[in-house]
């Protein structure tokens, strides 16, 4: 999709720096960030965490967030200075020539108020229209944007809906006044990769059916690769390069371009390690069943796991997979089925295992900042398991300490600091370095890495198959991505509702013939490549 | 509709169920404390009349001679049927709280009536200009207001405008063939008291509740799409500050009929607190039980009140999937 | 000052007219009691019209019509003192007088008792009083179940008779000389007769100085005055409200702003405030009530004589009254019997000395002393201030005394008769062979195990003299005797204090009973 | 916002952060750190700065006015007004603060206690919790007091108990939310006791939440002391305390003296002072994920 008469322009930003509050001073998060945006045109804004890409969508409706100020620079909508403005003279923008698509839908409608008010709200009372036009309106972009029931969908309140179409229906309240220009902040990133799917073609549409022009932020550079005409790429608050879709795609020039486009491709090679399947089962579960009250969340469930084995069980969510976590570290009991772990049976609870036991299954969770204890030192963190499992005390339990941290390539300077102080990759290596600290077996990973942004996941993952290598130790690992499966795993089991649709070992899974399911996943994993969604479009026309 | 009425409905009755059996609780904890008390009725009516024959006979004649578990199994039967009985005096239990409790009651209804409205839509405004000039004055006089124990309020009010200014009258003690007029008069002090108490708690609690609510990513959402901050407030964030909005005006109605002895003191007033301490006094088992039946039914009443408000306020719990 | 005159008043009336059985003294007395009281104008005359506020502090919302139930000024006052009348009264100077009855003559021995209804009586609704009225109102205490307040009096009585349209003949059990006085007891009001016995507990009709008006237990109590009252003069006011304030700051607050005319138990820390306004008068009136230690004489070391008058010379009774009591109060003198009472009988007063109290000490064949003493803030007003004051004056006595801190609640059932030394709230009787029958001899309900042969032997010689000379001398023998080794060390005698705005009047107060005898109402005026 | 965290230079330490955090607090903490800071220290050398004993009678003169022998002059029994004052600051403190850190250790550990125990042990405890709550305190305070008697030691541990509840209620809803979080089942799978996972993993993130909460009951308590000794049934004379002195001198209010407002002022100005403190606290344990 090109653009060769140019239209006008829509959005300006010239030599944007926004400023926020730390501590007791003010430092700079966006710095010195010129854009530009014509009608009809996707501008794609991509960056890890912290990047900066929120302000400036932020930025283009004129809103800054609490504690945050303008250093400098303009932001022209239609030609109109907003940071000129005074707040209120900025708000009659809002909603009617510049809309907002927050990442989650969930939370940025008001749970108190029915979806239509919410979606007709701002066209009835600034958008000139009478209740009536809007809601008809309203049902219109429902139907353009593939909701269910779309003459009875704005009855519903927020809790009512699916995420994904709750993230539509935030698309429609955006289209309502007919805006020059959208910001959708990460409108998928919180869904699962077949609602994101439906997501993507929905946005696409209204796009390119009312001509708007778009800024689309997202750290999803096979995303990106869908939507934007061109792209922006950020770093610590400034754009690194700026290109057209298909020149940044095949030909990055900036370093840090480059090197956000090669971690996408997990560099993870495992293919040597598919081999160490020792044929001895460390776990294996038996027509394994769980439930919460009268609904099952797990129905016969029967798997092995090898020593040392990378076994990956992917789903979306609500496939079970993080409660099948839960049953084998002892959290959830079963309600039919066996476990038996290195031959003999897994006591169901953990108030029932031996200390010796609980020791050789160790878990880490997929957010640091729930699984570490922000009061703790991670001297204290690491040092606990340690000490209860170990019986290691002063110089001893120090020297392993260190000899940890450098096993997940931590500075052993750390030792001192609390969670809050470290980084998102940083906590994630003390969470593995305290399962370590444990010399466990088997390490139950819940998702362990789909917190993390690209490139530092690719590192984790890399450290996490080293270890394996060193220790013997084998991984059930739990995840959604089927990048991060492709990458690591041994073997695979695909669930869904609770129930495993196929297991085997990688090269059976990601080799057709597939079951109906794997076939759906596997298909709604976007490719880097252009032009993919507009195939799945076509192909469903 | 039977999908949204029931919901509610079957909180309602577990609600209800559960109080009850706070209410029992609280029965059996008073009556036994009661009954661990030093002395009896008896005793403390008789005063220094009481020779041990006259002290036996009317122990006789209360049915005090029982073993306790016994008295607490008949009065408990007895307030099943919903009669609270007769106080030991010989007057039914109903005729010695009754006047009483619609003292406290007229009372706590007037002080309700203005200062939870006052409350909330001072805590709104403080909400709305958070960090502006009337957010810091009521926030500072609110916090002073709590801080300052009631006797002393109490005090310094009675000193204006009873003693210095002469404008009303020191005591609210009502009586038999004033008209309502003068009651009113006689409870402004009263009145005025309380409401310095409580208005500060509900006020603070007010604000607070919509300031959690205000950091939420849906108000955000309703900056993005151009509201003015007043209806932000009003339309984004009051609805989803309902509940605990109204948890603290339960807890502050309740107090309002079980808490202000003090002020039942400083002013003379004749309320139903007084009447209790009067029983503790006095041993006069049913009124103590009947009062102390009325105060935990305050408590658990308005906050049943104020969860249902808070389901009422609350879509996910009204309508569920 | 109004109240230090009256203070003098109090404390000269120690020689009184006493009552005397007999034929001639009744006379007397019963012309005595027919006449209209002298109204000795201590604040000019009395006026007459408009209405008195009362603010007492014990109402309760027990509280209810029926005598027997009755135990709070509250009740005496507005109730006894309001609505209705006894057969006597006990006059402002102590001395009894008649009231519903004209006049009354003993029998020998002062076992048959004959009083005569004055005529012309009425009740509220009109209707006239007679001797059936008067027979049921004290059956009504006798009833074999009764848990009335008077059943210590009334138990005396062995019948009760009904003679002719005026005559009430009662026959005591014992011959009681002090029988008349005994009639004054606030419990024995007069109320109606219901038609098949009983007496009518639920009207308010009686025969005093108001009729009830409202009636809100525990809350205030309303008379209007009653046009035909049988006391001429009387009352002075058109209507009296009873209004319960229970705080005493309270009670000072509406006080100052007028919403009272009179306030009961006036909190010692407010009189010198009091006292600095010209609109409030301070009113002391000396009474029965008063604070003691007493001592269980069956229990080591307080059955030694000597052990007791050590710890009686111990105590500086001054020192407490000038600390404790602001200075407000007399020193006891380790006799139960006040100074305004019949009988009373004047002895050397007991001062502290340590001299002494190592001297009996020495006797008792002790070096030191330890004994612990129980108090709680309730067994007397500043009970414990007192009791640590007394153990600084023992410790100089070569005596250490444990000051024992009791629960205030609870005292009186757990600690008081329990204990074998501990304080004691007194509020006397008015007579003494009461006092002394309930308290002092052997087989009284509240002794505490103090027995002396000659004192029971007195007291039984006393009760049925009629000879006042030689009633005198009896109990001013049993006085020695307690005095000299008796079980209670009395600390001090205390008076009614009350305030009273200069909007209201009255003469001259008894002390007896609280509340002018609880006659307030009728014997006080206001400005109209 | 936070990606500053990423690349943290220097880790200060607890002191430097401490004055970080006092440098940074808003002038009314300041200030109520201050005048707690002064009640403290009146307090502590009350013997030492007071002009005259606890219960010394100074003077013959009840209710004296002031001068420069007596600056607020004299009480009902002639005691010096401001010695009163300044012992009846370390009086009521003691007490009140004795009574909050009492409750404050039985609310806290039941409260977590519950919360982590679940099932039928928590709903037995909160119904047992919620039944104390509905009973007004202050009928419950003068029973207690009644059958016990009213010493400062049975004062303070049903005052304890009663306010324990609250603690007790505030805890566990913030334990709850912890033992929600992975760290808490971590423990648990790492085979920890739950008075390990109650003093080590949860206590830690509900203490800034607990300290406010501490804050506040500390100031209702001195409050119902006060209420308490004001009614009668609190500390007992002589011992200095900042309600019975109200209560005994407020006749000399009547009269249009101000003095006996002087120990209620105090009262006030405590909790107001502890207020600020609580206030800034709260705000700080609200912006936990913002502190480094």
């Amino acid at each position: 999709m090109t653009q060769d008469i140019p239209s006008p322009l829509v959005l300006e930003i010239e030599n944007l720096s926004i400023e926020a509050r730390a501590n007791d001073s003010w430092s700079g998060i966006v710095n010195g960030v010129s854009l530009s945006l014509r009608r009809g045109e996707v501008l794609g804004l991509v960056g890890e965490s912290g990047a900066g890409k929120s302000t400036i969508g932020l930025a283009a409706l004129g809103y800054l967030r609490p504690g945050a100020r303008v250093a400098g620079g303009a932001v022209r909508l239609e030609g109109q200075d907003l940071l000129a403005l005074p707040e209120a003279a900025r708000r009659p923008f809002r909603g009617t020539k510049v809309a907002y698509v927050a990442q989650s839908a969930q939370a940025a409608f008001n749970p108190a108020h029915r979806l239509m008010d919410q979606i007709v709200m701002v066209a009835v009372e600034r958008g000139g229209m009478t209740r009536a036009a809007a809601e008809e309106r309203a049902v219109s972009l429902f139907a353009a944007l593939q909701l269910p029931e779309p003459d009875r969908f704005g009855r519903r309140y927020p809790h009512q809906v699916s995420g994904g179409q709750l993230q539509r229906a935030m698309v429609a309240m955006a289209m309502m006044c007919n805006p020059a220009l959208i910001v959708f902040d990460e409108p998928t990133t919180a869904l699962d990769v077949t609602t994101q799917v439906e997501v993507l073609i929905s946005i696409r549409r209204v796009i390119e059916e009312f001509g708007v022009a778009a800024i689309y932020i997202t750290h999803d550079l096979s995303v990106v690769a869908q939507i934007a005409h061109r792209v922006a790429v950020l770093r610590y608050g400034a754009v690194v390069e700026t290109a057209p879709i298909g020149r940044i795609m095949a030909a990055p020039e900036h370093p840090y371009t480059r090197s956000l486009w090669a971690v996408h491709e997990l560099s993870v090679s495992h293919e040597a390690a598919a081999g160490h399947d020792t044929g001895e089962a460390l776990l294996s579960l038996e027509n394994l069943s769980a439930r919460y009250g009268d609904f099952e969340v797990l129905s016969d469930i029967s798997l092995t796991l090898g020593r040392g084995e990378t076994l990956a069980v992917v789903g979306e969510s609500g496939s079970g997979k993080s409660t099948l976590g839960r049953v084998i570290t002892g959290l959830k009991a079963p309600s039919a089925g066996r476990a038996r772990y290195a031959g003999a049976a897994l006591p169901e609870r953990v108030s029932r295992r031996p200390k010796a036991l609980l020791r050789r299954i160790q878990i880490i969770y997929q957010s640091a900042d729930t699984a570490l204890n922000p009061r703790q030192t991670v001297r204290k963190i690491i040092g606990r398991p340690l000490a209860l499992y170990h019986g290691l005390r002063g110089r001893a339990r120090e020297a392993r300490l260190m000899e940890l941290l450098r096993l997940v390539e931590l500075d052993p300077a750390h030792a001192d600091r609390t969670p809050g102080q470290l980084s998102g990759g940083q906590k994630q290596r003390v969470a593995i370095a305290r399962a370590l600290a444990a010399e466990p077996e088997l390490i139950v990973c819940d998702e362990i890495t789909s917190a993390l942004d690209k490139v530092v996941q690719a590192e984790v993952l890399r450290m996490l198959m080293d270890l394996q290598a060193r220790l013997g130790v084998a991984f059930f690992f739990i995840t959604h991505d089927i990048e991060v499966v492709r990458a690591i795993a041994d073997r695979v089991v695909v669930m869904e509702r609770g129930r495993i649709v196929e297991q085997g070992s990688r090269a059976q899974i990601f080799a057709p013939p597939h079951a109906p399911y794997t076939e759906t996943l596997l298909a709604s994993v976007p490719e880097m490549a252009p032009g993919w969604l507009d195939r799945i479009i076509a192909a469903r026309a | 509709m039977n999908r949204t009425t029931h919901p509610i409905l079957s909180m309602v009755l577990s609600r209800l169920g559960l109080g009850l059996l706070s209410l029992v609780i609280v029965s059996l904890v008073i009556f036994s404390a009661v009954s661990f008390l030093p002395g009896s009725y008896a005793a403390a009516i008789l005063g220094q009349n009481a020779t041990p024959e006259a002290v036996a006979a009317m122990e006789r004649q209360l049915g005090l001679d029982q073993p306790w578990a016994l008295r607490y199994a008949s009065w408990l039967a007895t307030a099943a049927t919903g009669d609270l009985g007769m106080s030991f005096s010989g007057r039914p239990v109903v005729d010695v709280i009754g006047p009483r409790l619609a003292n406290t009651l007229t009372l706590a209804a007037i002080t309700a009536a203005i200062a939870v409205p006052l409350a909330i839509g001072l805590g709104i405004a403080c909400a709305r200009w958070r960090g502006r000039l009337i957010d810091r004055v009521l926030s500072t006089t609110t916090l002073a207001s709590i801080s300052v124990p009631e006797f002393f309020v109490a005090y310094v009010v009675m000193m204006i405008f009873a003693v210095k200014l002469q404008l009303l009258p020191s005591m609210a003690g009502i009586r038999n063939g004033m008209d309502f007029g003068e009651q009113l008069i006689r409870m402004i002090l009263p009145i005025l008291t309380l409401l310095l108490v409580i208005l500060a708690h509900m006020l603070r609690n007010t604000r607070a509740a919509i300031l959690s609510v205000m950091a939420s990513p849906y108000v955000e959402m309703a900056r993005l799409k151009g509201e003015p901050e007043a209806r932000v407030v009003m339309r984004q964030a009051l609805p989803n500050a309902i509940g605990p909005i109204a948890s603290v005006v339960a807890i502050n109605l309740a107090y309002l009929i079980s808490g202000v002895v003090v002020i039942e003191v400083v002013f003379v007033y004749p309320g139903v607190g007084q009447a209790m301490i009067d029983a503790v006094r006095n041993r006069d088992v049913p009124v103590i039980q009947a009062c102390a039946l009325i105060f935990a039914a305050a408590y658990i009443g308005f906050n049943l009140l104020a969860d249902i408000l808070s389901i009422v306020s609350n879509p996910r719990l009204l309508h569920p999937r | 000052m109004k109240e230090s005159h009256f203070r003098k008043a109090g404390r000269a009336r120690v020689s009184r007219r006493h009552f005397l059985a007999g034929s001639s003294a009744l006379a007397a007395l019963g012309a005595a009691g027919g006449l209209p009281l002298p109204l000795r104008a201590q604040d000019g005359t009395p006026a007459q019209g408009g209405t008195l506020r009362l603010g007492l502090h014990n109402a309760s919302q027990n509280d209810s019509l029926d005598p027997g139930s009755w135990s709070t000024s509250w009740t005496g006052a507005s109730f006894n003192g309001g609505i209705y009348n006894n057969l006597v009264e006990i006059l402002p100077d102590g001395t009894v007088a008649g009231d519903l009855a004209e006049s009354w003559e003993a029998g020998e021995g002062a076992v048959t008792w004959r009083f005569r209804l004055r005529p012309g009586v009425t009740f509220h609704d009109g209707k006239p009083l007679t001797p059936e009225d008067v027979r049921q109102s004290f059956l009504h205490h006798m009833k074999p179940d009764s848990t009335s307040g008077a059943r210590a009096i009334v138990d005396q009585i062995a019948s009760i008779e009904t003679e002719g349209e005026d005559m009430v003949v009662f026959t005591l059990a014992e011959g009681n000389a002090d029988f008349p006085y005994l009639l004054s007891d606030y419990h024995l009001s007069v109320l109606p007769a219901l038609e098949g016995g009983g007496i009518d507990m639920q009207s308010g009709n009686g025969t005093g100085a108001f009729l009830l008006d409202s009636f809100e237990p525990g809350i205030a109590t309303r008379l209007k005055r009653n046009p035909n009252y049988h006391k001429p003069g009387k009352p002075h006011v058109d209507e009296v409200e009873f209004i319960s304030i229970p705080d005493a700051t309270a009670r000072l607050n509406a006080l100052l702003t007028g919403e009272v005319d009179f306030i009961q138990d006036l909190d010692g820390r407010n009189i010198p405030l009091i006292e600095r306004s010209p609109d409030y008068v301070v009113q002391r009136v000396p009474s029965l009530r008063h604070f003691s230690f007493d001592m269980d004489t069956t229990v080591a070391p307080f059955d030694n004589p000597d052990v007791r008058m050590a710890l009686k010379y111990a105590l500086d009774r001054e020192d407490i009254i000038e600390k404790v009591f602001l200075g407000e109060g007399r020193p006891g003198n380790d006799n139960p019997v006040a100074a305004i009472m019949p009988f009373h009988h004047e002895m050397p007063q007991r001062s502290y000395s340590p001299e002494k109290a190592r001297e009996h000490l020495a006797k008792a064949g002790l070096d030191s002393l330890t004994v612990d003493l129980s108090v709680a803030e309730n067994a007397f007003p500043g009970a414990i201030e007192a009791a640590v004051l007394y153990q600084e004056h023992a410790a100089r006595c070569g005596i250490t005394i444990n000051v024992v801190r009791e629960a205030a609640d609870g005292y009186w059932e757990n600690v008081w008769l329990k204990k074998p030394f501990c304080g004691v709230d007194w509020f006397g009787r008015p007579t003494l062979d009461w006092l002394f029958s309930t308290i002092y001899t052997s087989d009284a309900p509240w002794n505490t195990g103090w027995s002396n042969a000659r004192f029971d032997e007195l007291h039984a010689l006393a009760r049925a003299e009629t000879d006042e000379a030689k009633r005198r001398e009896y109990y001013a023998e049993m006085q020695e005797i307690i005095h000299a080794e008796g079980n209670t060390l009395t600390v001090a005698f205390v008076d009614w204090r009350s305030a009273v705005s200069t909007r209201a009047g009255f003469g001259e107060v008894g002390g007896l009973l609280p509340l002018d005898n609880m006659r307030i109402s009728e014997r006080m005026w206001a400005e109209s | 916002m936070n990606d500053s965290i990423a690349t943290p230079s220097a880790i200060p330490g607890r002191l430097t952060r401490a004055r970080r955090a006092l440098a940074g607090a808003p002038l009314t903490a300041r200030f109520g750190m201050v005048v707690v800071l002064a009640y403290v220290i009146v307090a502590v050398f009350a013997p030492f700065i007071a002009p005259y004993g606890e219960v010394e009678v100074v003077s013959r003169v009840p209710f004296d006015a002031w001068s420069a022998a007596h600056p607020l002059g004299t009480d009902q029994l002639g005691r010096d007004f401001l010695s009163r004052l300044i012992f009846g600051a370390r009086n009521s403190i003691s007490i009140a603060l004795a009574t909050t850190l009492i409750s404050f250790a039985l609310g806290c550990l039941t409260g977590m206690f519950s919360a982590l125990a679940g099932g039928i042990v928590d709903q037995v405890l909160s119904r047992f919790v919620d039944a104390l709550m509905s009973v007004p305190d202050l009928i419950f305070i003068l029973m207690i007091l009644s059958i016990f008697g009213s010493s400062v030691p049975n004062l303070i541990l049903i005052i304890a108990v009663l306010t324990s509840t609250r603690f007790f209620r505030i805890s566990r809803a913030a334990a709850l939310n912890i033992t929600s979080l992975d760290f808490v089942e971590a423990a648990k799978v790492r085979g920890e006791t739950l008075l390990w996972i109650a003093v080590h993993e949860v206590f830690p993130n509900i203490l800034p939440l607990m300290l406010s909460e501490l804050g506040m009951r500390f100031c209702f308590i001195f409050l119902s002391i006060a209420a308490l000794s004001f009614l009668g049934v609190g500390i007992q004379p002589p011992t200095a305390e900042w309600g019975s002195m109200v209560r005994d001198n407020a006749a000399l209010f009547s009269m249009g003296d101000i003095t006996p407002l002087i120990p209620a002022a105090s009262i006030a100005f405590l909790a107001i002072a502890v207020n600020f403190v609580v206030d800034w606290l709260l705000s700080r344990a609200s912006g936990l994920q913002d502190e480094v």
